[in-house]
């Protein structure tokens, strides 16, 4: 199963490493996706220092599962 | 930057006394300058006469005299008392203050009326004066005057002295019979400045196990050096035990005004007297039964 | 408005005249070319300028230069006799007491004026002589075990 | 034992000699003919605009020769990570906007340092204050001030590390656990503050004097931002009083130095005070650290999660590394099967944070061997049982980053329990605590963008048998030009009397990235050791012909004697040899050349040293007050070349680890550093210092001159870690934010007592 990055088209083995490239990146581009889909990119970042289990990653990676997964 | 200024170095008290009534406030004294030159170099203090008193060899002594006790020119330092052998008997006290005090290379040059002077509260050598009950001999031109140096600390890095005025000699009488004395500072590197410190010396009733009278002096715990006499209520008149120690450092640490700074919060400082209290407290009790 | 300041250095007699705010560091280093002595915290705290006055260590940074007026100096640079060494700096070259070496001067100065007064200190009193001097490279202790070895006579002369 | 002549040999530094004389002269000792003293403006305000620097006071002032500002300069933006122009972001002399208290606004030459220093204080500043950030938990919401045009949310570099299938494998874990840690700033505090002593002549050329790990880096960095040409421009590196990480990016003293001195043609000096060292040079990163690890029953650790946001301060600096490093050595020296690492480095309006001894690995050092014991604890597990249960041996491959040749984790873990065994039972209140730790010697990253090798040394042979050795590399104090003189005169076969090293100056010795990273004694050390060998080489061929042995016998150099290898009585002095080889060279010098750069080692260093310490703390309940008893340390730097050196750097780094982990730390109120002095920066000092004690261990590692590797910077690692754990073990507190102070540990007692109730 591969996922593709709806901005930069850099493609995952899968949706939670996805998440994490898209996040890492922070760029404008990036973010903006994210918070289009109804997340607060700075609150997803500063969650995975505050709260345990990365519950901000799980949420994105939840979305990108459903809509960047590439057909075969 | 050192700003410049004018020197003098009087080689007499009187003229020293003399210089200080001619240039009133805009002067400044220095001694062994351990301190004052840091002020200096930071630009917050500039004076603009400097009278260095450190070559005034009249100021310069610790002498014994018997039951009238010791007498330590203002100008007598550090080193030199910690390594006098006056310091015995219940002086000894002063050695070992001493000894923690600063480091070599400053006991060396620094000097005991130089470091009451610079009224730091965290400073080793208050506290042990004062449950030595030492008076001050301050000289000016118009005459001389004793103070306890209890009274010595105004405020904050503040002293008594009146412009013009110069302390000469630090007055220790002679410690009664029964008595123990003992000093301890808290701080995280060896010889550091005090993050808190406490003196006790205790007075045993001849014979029976009683405290007769007691001192408790702490540093670094309010704006300035102070007695802990509601502490000292506790013990006095009684047969002193460990749960009454216990409870005297309750009530030091109480009466205490620390501060919270980078060194400690006040709450810790409140801790670390209660401790203090109750081992110093403890260390003078040893030593007044076995002198 | 400088002052005449006579004193000995390293066994010479100097007559100057110097600023009264000049420190005894500044001194030896600016006017006698003797830069042994370091300048590292400007706080009277670290102990890099230690040289001996009249028998005792002192910080030549928190000394007025006129305070030392009729008194006699020793720098590290007035610590071997011409090419032969004083035990102290044979004993730090054996022991890897020196690293970056800035710290050294004040340590030989402060160390010396210890066994100048008491040949056989306790390693208590040793650590205590060098407590002023702040080192980031040693640890201290390859120092200490400088010291010791000289204590024990290891470099007596003749040695 | 070996048969070496002078490795493994207890000898003199060959820089001893000057250094006890007070002989050695350091930047910050030099003076030459008509030069001036030069001092910095720096910011008052974390984050503001400057509207306007008004400087005529300043210059009218009798004695001032120069003043100069932004636009003095040409605009330039410096960074040591040259290969990623979004991450040169200091301009050194601010042009538009300061952005933390200490920022460099403007510099001032006059004939003395009291008179740059007034002068200064004539200088008027208009700022326009700005919001500022201090926290990077708050720099990176939407709403915070933004500290770098287009740098969005703050966010500096993020570097992410992955191996195996970390999800899947928590799914199989038996224990899993997650922890939250703190670790706190500390200065480099080297002796001698930063310091130059820059001359710019009449023929365009420019010589700068500085206290500098790498004056290679430095020539390059000033060629940039001056725009002179690289081979215009000589760094020579005196003596240097200290560096640990702090001394290898170009520096304020440097820049303004060299600014001021082009404008004057005149030597120009500036020496930063303590308290400017404090707050305006570069110090070690704050992170905030999340850590979860998963495990076996039987305490094999099957994977690690681990994320941190690093307190970046103003500039990028070295922090990029720090933050990749922190990353990589979380892992170490552990066979994780599965790892992910995400670290952010967020800008804030602080003092920079980059490289200082240790790297980013004293961090996750921390962080990790405080978590392996708390696993231990929870599995019921010895803490050197399960640490030789994971951890490194010998040609281990660390996934897709590293190649592990040499470990002898093993056998050091072996030495620390028998001294553990061997303390016996500890007397109350007492605990011992150990940390494993690893290092690199030496990166392989070239974010510098050198074209030359990352080693490179010159070996020349003059007639009277005495070598010359010229190498970049930078002696600091850590010793590296006694040690490569040693490598140099073990391989040509002479005595190390016969070596005379020129090292560090620009002018003269081959480029050589510097003294950062633990690289010199690998790396240096390979570029020296084939440089003799070349040189050997012409000897031997001279020496063969003269022989005229049978070819089938071997020839060889030792103690200065070219004989057959098996009748050593047969051959002929060194002395003539050379004399031999120079007339047959129609005169020329015997010249060797050598050089090393890292190829197929992976992505972080070629060779990886190991260690275990052991500390033993007494605590005082009362108070949390506690005393570090003894430091033992068994660490595998393969063979030891200079042993002298070694017990140095061990010595030494524990009391900067030492430090780190009871008591330094810079705190700060909104962007000013609280404790700019050694008043109140407190330091460990002799009456503090534990008893120390060195494990030996033996180790080879064939990618080292003479199987040597790392034994600087991997020291720092273990000690703040060991201490948390002996804390634990003493009065069973456990502390997760650095440093561990007496309060925190009182605390943290009273804490456990109230739950006990």
């Amino acid at each position: 199963m591969s996922y593709q990055c709806p901005v930069c088209k850099k493609v995952s083995s899968s949706a939670m490493d996805l998440t994490r490239h898209m996040i890492g990146r922070g760029d404008k581009v990036h973010r903006d996706w994210i918070n289009s889909k109804g997340f607060k990119f700075s609150e997803l970042l500063a969650l995975q220092f505050k709260s345990f289990g990365g519950e901000g990653y799980r949420a994105l990676a939840e979305v990108i599962e459903k809509e960047t997964k590439l057909e075969g | 930057m050192i700003r410049d200024f004018e020197y003098f170095a009087p080689k007499t008290l009187e003229e020293a006394l003399t210089l200080l009534d001619k240039y009133q406030d805009n002067y400044k004294v220095i001694a062994g300058g351990q301190s004052l030159l840091k002020l200096m170099r930071q630009g917050l203090v500039t004076p603009q006469y400097l009278i260095d008193i450190k070559g005034i060899s009249e100021l310069n002594y610790i002498k014994s005299e018997g039951k009238k006790g010791l007498r330590i020119g203002a100008l007598a330092t550090h080193r030199a008392i910690e390594e006098s052998p006056m310091m015995k008997n219940g002086f000894s006290i002063l050695a070992e203050m001493e000894q923690r005090l600063a480091y070599i290379q400053i006991r060396n040059w620094g000097t005991l009326g130089g470091n009451l002077c610079h009224a730091d509260p965290a400073q080793d050598s208050a506290p042990v004066l004062i449950v030595l009950n030492a008076n001050l001999r301050i000289a000016s031109q118009k005459g001389e005057r004793t103070m306890a140096i209890e009274d010595f600390f105004p405020d904050y890095l503040q002293t008594a002295l009146k412009p013009s005025e110069l302390l000469a000699e630090i007055q220790v009488p002679a410690v009664p019979p029964h008595t123990g004395t003992a000093y301890a500072k808290f701080n995280i590197i060896e010889n550091d400045l005090a993050t808190v410190a406490v003196a006790v010396s205790t007075t045993l009733s001849s014979g029976a196990d009683v405290c007769q009278d007691i001192r408790i002096a702490l540093g670094a715990a309010a704006p300035t050096p102070m007695r802990a006499k509601r502490a000292e209520g506790v013990l006095r008149g009684k047969k002193i035990t460990d749960n009454l120690l216990t409870e005297a450092g309750e009530i030091a640490s109480a009466e205490a005004e620390p501060l919270s700074d980078i060194n400690a919060s006040e709450e810790y400082r409140r801790q670390l007297i209660k401790v203090l209290v109750k081992r110093i407290g403890k260390e003078a009790l040893t030593r007044a039964r076995q002198a | 408005m400088k002052k005449e300041l006579r004193f000995t250095v390293n066994g010479e007699a100097y007559e100057l005249y110097v600023k009264p705010k000049s420190l005894l560091m500044d001194v030896l280093r600016d006017q006698l070319g003797l830069t042994g002595a370091k300048r590292s915290c400007d706080t009277n705290t670290c102990g890099t300028c230690t040289v001996i006055l009249n028998g005792m260590a002192v910080n030549s940074c928190s000394i007025l230069a006129l305070q030392a007026n009729g008194g006699e100096v020793l720098t590290v640079e007035g610590l071997a006799k011409k090419t032969e060494l004083h035990p102290l700096q044979k004993a730090f070259l054996d022991y890897g007491s020196v690293q970056c070496g800035f710290c050294t001067p004040g340590m030989l100065m402060a160390t010396k004026a210890l066994l100048d007064k008491n040949p056989n200190p306790t390693k208590e009193q040793i650590k205590e002589a060098i407590d002023a001097n702040l080192c980031r490279c040693t640890g201290y202790n390859s120092i200490i075990r400088a010291v010791t070895a000289v204590v024990k006579g290891e470099y007596e002369e003749g040695k | 034992m070996s048969n070496y002549s002078v490795i493994g040999k207890r000898v003199h530094r060959v820089d001893g000699m000057e250094k006890v004389t007070g002989n050695a002269k350091y930047t910050f000792d030099l003076v030459l003919p008509n030069m001036l003293y030069g001092k910095i403006l720096r910011s008052i305000h974390p984050h503001a605009k400057i509207v306007n620097i008004d400087t005529t006071l300043a210059e009218k002032m009798i004695g001032v020769k120069a003043v100069v500002t932004g636009k003095d300069t040409l605009g330039r933006k410096n960074g040591i990570w040259r290969r990623f122009p979004e991450l040169c972001d200091e301009e050194i002399l601010c042009r538009t906007k300061v952005r933390f208290i200490g920022d460099p606004v403007a510099a001032v030459a006059a004939i003395d340092e009291d008179t740059a220093e007034e002068a200064c204080q004539l200088i008027k500043v208009e700022y326009e204050e700005l919001p500022a950030v201090f926290d990077p938990l708050e720099a990176i919401k939407e709403d915070a001030p933004q500290i770098h045009e287009g740098v969005e949310l703050n966010i500096n570099v993020t570097r992410h590390i992955e191996w195996g299938d970390v999800d899947e494998a928590f799914k199989h874990c038996d224990y899993i656990r997650e922890d939250r840690f703190k670790t706190q700033s500390q200065h480099h505090v080297c002796m001698e503050t930063h310091d130059a002593v820059a001359s710019f002549d009449y023929n365009g050329k420019l010589t700068v004097w500085t206290s500098t790990q790498s004056s290679y880096f430095i020539q390059r960095l000033l060629a940039d931002m001056l725009e002179i040409r690289e081979g215009d421009i000589r760094v020579i590196k005196p003596p240097t009083g200290g560096g640990f990480g702090s001394k290898f990016e170009l520096d304020s003293a440097q820049f303004c130095a060299s600014l001021l001195s082009m404008k004057l043609c005149q030597p120009v000096k500036i020496v930063l005070t303590r308290a400017e060292e404090f707050t305006a040079t570069k110090r070690r990163t704050p992170m905030h650290y999340f850590s979860k690890i998963g495990a076996k029953k039987d305490g094999t650790f099957l994977a690690k999660e681990v994320r941190v946001l690093t307190e970046g301060g103003a500039y990028t600096g070295m922090g990029a590394t720090a933050l990749y490093l922190t990353g990589f050595f979380s892992s170490f020296p552990y066979k994780y099967p599965n790892y992910r690492y995400d670290g952010y480095r967020v800008y804030t309006n602080t003092a920079p944070t980059s490289a200082c001894r240790g790297f980013g690995a004293p961090q996750s050092t921390f962080v990790g061997e405080s978590q392996i014991d708390m696993v231990a604890e929870a599995l019921g597990i010895d803490p050197i049982e399960i640490r030789r249960k994971n951890g490194m041996t010998p040609n281990y491959e660390v996934p897709g980053q590293a190649f592990i040749q040499s470990c002898e984790l093993h056998q050091s873990l072996d030495k620390t329990e028998e001294h553990i065994k061997q303390r016996g039972k500890l007397p109350p209140n007492h605990g011992i605590g150990i940390a494993c730790y690893g290092f690199m010697s030496g990166g392989i990253f070239n974010w510098f963008d050198t074209p030359y090798a990352f080693s490179s040394a010159l070996v020349r042979i003059n007639i009277d048998g005495k070598v010359d050795l010229f190498t970049g590399a930078c002696e600091i104090g850590q010793g590296s030009d006694t040690t490569l003189s040693m490598i140099c005169a073990e391989e040509l076969g002479v005595g190390l009397e016969d070596i005379r090293i020129h090292s560090g100056d620009t002018g003269i010795c081959p480029a050589d990235l510097g003294s950062w990273g633990s690289r010199e004694t690998l790396m240096n050390g390979n570029a020296v050791k084939m440089a003799a060998a070349d040189a050997k080489r012409q000897l031997m061929a001279f020496a063969a012909a003269k022989l005229g042995a049978n070819i089938v016998y071997d020839l060889n150099m030792k103690d200065r004697w070219f004989h057959l290898v098996d009748r050593p009585e047969k051959g002929f002095s060194y002395y003539d040899i050379v004399k031999g080889v120079i007339r047959g060279n129609d005169g020329e010098a015997i010249i060797g050349r050598g050089h090393y750069t890292p190829h197929r080692k992976g992505m972080i260093s070629p060779a990886y040293s190991f260690g275990v310490q052991a500390v033993e703390v007494e605590v005082d309940p009362e108070t949390g007050r506690y005393k570090l008893v003894n430091v033992s340390t068994a660490h595998e730097s393969g063979t030891v070349i200079n042993p002298v050196g070694i017990e140095g750097q061990l010595e030494g780094a524990i009391m900067m680890a030492g430090g780190y982990g009871l008591c330094e730390d810079q705190p700060m109120d909104k962007g000013k550093i609280l404790n700019p002095s050694f008043d109140d920066y407190k330091l460990i000092r002799s009456l503090d210092m534990p008893e120390t004690k060195i494990l030996e261990i033996e180790s080879y590692e064939p990618e080292g001159p003479f199987g040597a590797k790392e034994a600087g910077e991997g020291l720092t690692n273990p000690t703040a870690g060991a201490i948390g754990n002996a804390i634990y073990k003493a009065v069973g507190v456990r502390i997760n934010d650095l440093p561990i102070t007496p309060e925190k540990v009182f605390r943290a007692l009273r804490e456990k007592e109230k739950q006990g109730k």
